[in-house]
């Protein structure tokens, strides 16, 4: 059967051995990829010919931004996942992710404010890449106290899964709406992050360090599915190997 | 026509850190009846809702027919009747209104027909009164009425004696005899037993 | 050194966006570790039950 | 449900062996209520409850006047200023009532094990869950459109066309709240104190239907033609009515599990 490969994947003391072995070989190139960035970002680039040296918050704040919703997008597939096909692995991955997402949500959002206030003038902006971005803060912190608020395990993992694949399909409509909304009060943002005439000494820094944040997500996902998983086994004799190693 | 009924295989659930179910199998005829006994948190409340579909097992299948009950569970749903240990009725409506309503979303009710199942239940004369006002055993035979007008194959109960008389006992009893004369099938989760007019009755025991 | 560290007169602004990101990062870093130290303890101690229940 | 399945067949027989040996002749054959049918009766034991519990009816609307009565008293009295703040008052205000509600939508349901015998029934519980939201919409809803233009004069809004457009507005807007306010209350269901985490996951669902709600007011005060923003609440609504149901629907079963 074609599904055996599948079953075989996600079964609980595969991924929980998987996600053990492959940690480093994300974590790894994570640290290094963000290291380069980092320094290609504070000290090779240029300054921006009209926004000086503060420009440089990009280097934080897009990779912050791509995070919270490359993660959104990871989780509410991982949750469909699980609610369709019963997987609690799925449950476990969405589970997983929403700590990380919802903290990196932050610092888009504070990153975004710092870099508002030399640009715009102001820190806080009701322009609508923040204001979405702020919703999203709320989704994560609703999906993360649903799961606080249910004590089964196996509901909550259900019941929240269902709300990320609501949130899901709700994220384009509040976007939309809130750019709608935004095109009425003032003129269109006065910033574009990804100017198609980025010079390569200001892109590549970037490129790195959205690779890197990438790979730091899978890292930290490995770690805390490992934790998931195990807390979804009851009796099952792998468990023993695994605590008593 | 396949012979109808209820099979289970291989059963397993857990409710937090406690394996409810371990590998429970069993199978039902037409016209038998289960009485499923176990003390206090056993699983008895556990099982029947996980026989009619509302807990997805961990493992192992409730076969209907023949067939796994999740692959339709409106159909599956549409043959059993199901009774947990409150009777499903709305505090503010009359006996009468409820079962108009309960019974109404399932199948097409004459008013004829429901006046004659209130009154099998001894329940004509109180039937226009409010559900807040009846008595605990009163509002356990306006559920019996409903289940007698269900009409479906297969019965689940949970306790469908508590609170009742003598009488009331009795009514249970003729009602279940009843069901499994006509081929139907009762799975009751009982604490005191069954009164003694059903028969046969096949026990299982649930481990604590 | 200094010019690096004054980043052009926005240092106000950006040490602190890069501050607050290798803060989640850390934290985050650090949570996910304490996390699945916790679920190990949890397995642990729910096998001594059931190994105290046989 | 179909009257060809095979679980259906041996029914029919089981009532014919009644008729035939059974002690009492159930004489009727048993027909299965359609789905039109069911999702009618539910809607008509949830509007028949309402009005025996007047007062759990009354409770959003007092709400909402309430929350309306305190921007005069905490911004001032300036009719010009209290037009301006006009649509902000009557959404927030209807958003927060609407929320109110959502509480008693399946709370009561999941306690006496209505909602049980629901997922039990053998119907289509999208279409129950349908029955039980419009119901939601038409007892909260419906009385805040009506309400609204009340609300809207005491603001300074005084022309006819406003208040029209006014209770158009929210009577529409309300829909995709109702709608969006049954996943939340159905995925809260068996949490104790549901309260602040249902808006937490309700309000930021509920902010485009608040945009466009309060857009369309804005419009309508000002004499302006109303049609975009309506259109797009009208978009919100089929998109909620199509899909919501289902989502509430399966929080429901998650419910029981």
């Amino acid at each position: 059967m074609a599904w055996t490969w599948f079953h075989r994947l996600a079964s609980p003391p595969h991924v929980y051995a998987l996600a053990a072995r492959l940690t480093p070989w994300f974590a790894w190139p994570a640290a290094l990829l963000i290291a380069a960035g980092l320094w290609g970002g504070l000290v090779l680039a240029p300054p921006d010919y009209q926004q000086g040296d503060g420009f440089r918050i990009l280097y934080v704040h897009a990779p912050s931004a791509w995070m919270s919703l490359m993660v959104y997008t990871t989780m509410a597939i991982a949750a469909a996942v699980g609610l369709i096909w019963r997987m609690k692995v799925a449950h476990a991955v969405a589970a997983s992710c929403a700590p990380i997402g919802a903290s990196f949500t932050f610092a888009a959002l504070v990153t975004g404010a710092l870099w508002g206030e030399p640009m715009w003038g102001t820190y806080w902006e009701w322009d609508p890449r923040m204001t979405s971005e702020l919703v999203l803060l709320f989704l994560y912190l609703g999906y993360m106290g649903l799961r606080a608020g249910i004590e089964d395990t196996q509901r909550a993992d259900r019941a929240s899964a269902l709300l990320a694949v609501v949130g899901v399909v709700n994220v384009p409509i509040i976007h939309y709406s809130v750019t709608w909304w935004n095109s009425l009060h003032q003129a269109p943002s006065v910033m574009r992050i990804g100017k198609p005439s980025m010079p390569a000494a200001m892109l590549a820094p970037l490129l790195l360090m959205l690779l890197g944040f990438t790979l730091l997500f899978v890292a930290l996902l490995l770690v805390r599915l490992r934790g998931e998983v195990l807390a979804r086994e009851r009796a099952a004799s792998w468990i023993r190997e695994v605590v008593s190693g | 026509m396949p012979v109808e009924q209820l099979e289970v295989e291989n059963l397993h659930l857990w409710r937090g850190e406690r394996h409810v179910l371990r590998g429970l199998r069993f199978a039902l005829a037409r016209g038998a009846c289960l009485e499923v006994c176990g003390a206090n948190g056993s699983g008895k409340t556990t099982l029947l809702r996980t026989l009619c579909g509302l807990i997805y097992p961990e493992e192992g299948r409730v076969l209907w027919n023949g067939e796994d009950v999740q692959r339709d569970l409106r159909a599956f749903h549409a043959a059993l009747a199901y009774l947990g240990h409150e009777p499903p009725l709305k505090a503010d409506l009359t006996a009468r209104e409820n079962l108009h309503y309960w019974i109404g979303v399932r199948r097409r009710l004459g008013e004829e027909e429901l006046s004659r199942a209130l009154a099998r239940v001894g329940a004509s004369s109180w039937c226009g009164r409010r559900v807040r006002t009846l008595s605990a055993g009163q509002r356990r035979r306006v559920a019996l009425a409903g289940l007698a007008l269900l009409h479906v194959p297969l019965w689940l109960l949970d306790e469908p004696t508590t609170n009742l008389d003598g009488e009331g006992r009795e009514l249970v009893g003729t009602l279940l005899s009843e069901q499994l004369g006509r081929g139907g099938m009762v799975i009751a989760a009982v604490h005191q037993g069954l009164p003694a007019s059903v028969s046969p009755v096949t026990r299982l025991e649930l481990a604590a | 050194m200094r010019a690096f560290f004054d980043m052009g007169g926005y240092a106000a602004f950006v040490w602190p966006a890069y501050a607050v990101t290798l803060v989640v990062v850390v934290l985050n870093i650090v949570w996910a570790r304490r996390a699945l130290a916790r679920s190990l303890a949890e397995a642990r101690r729910r096998l001594q039950m059931q190994g105290e229940a046989r | 449900m179909s009257s060809t399945g095979s679980p259906v067949t041996p029914l029919v027989a089981m009532v014919d062996s009644a008729r035939l040996g059974g002690p009492h002749g159930l004489a009727e054959a048993m027909q299965p209520a359609s789905a039109l049918e069911a999702a009618r009766l539910a809607l008509l034991r949830d509007l028949q409850l309402a009005f025996r519990k007047r007062g759990q009816l009354l409770q959003p609307l007092a709400f909402f006047v309430m929350v309306a009565l305190l921007f005069p008293l905490a911004v001032s009295p300036e009719p010009a200023r209290l037009r301006e703040l006009a649509p902000a008052v009557l959404w927030i205000g209807a958003l927060l009532a609407s929320l109110l509600a959502l509480e008693f939508l399946f709370r009561d349901d999941a306690y006496d094990g209505t909602l049980e015998q629901y997922a039990l029934s053998g119907q289509s519980l999208t279409s129950l869950m349908f029955a039980k939201t419009l119901a939601h919409w038409l007892l909260t809803g419906v009385p805040l459109a009506l309400m609204a233009p009340v609300v809207a004069m005491s603001l300074g809004v005084v022309a006819a066309p406003a208040l029209a457009g006014i209770v158009l507005a929210v009577g529409v807007g309300t829909v995709p709240l109702s709608l969006i306010g049954s996943i939340g209350a159905a995925l809260t269901l068996g949490i104790k104190r549901s309260g602040t985490l249902l808006s937490l996951l309700t309000l930021p669902l509920s902010l485009p239907a608040l945009i466009f709600g309060a857009r369309a007011t804005q419009l309508a005060i000002h004499g302006a033609p109303l049609l975009a923003p309506l259109e797009l609440l009208g978009a919100l609504a089929v998109l909620g009515i199509t899909l919501a149901p289902i989502a509430a629907a399966a929080a429901v079963r998650i419910s029981l599990e």
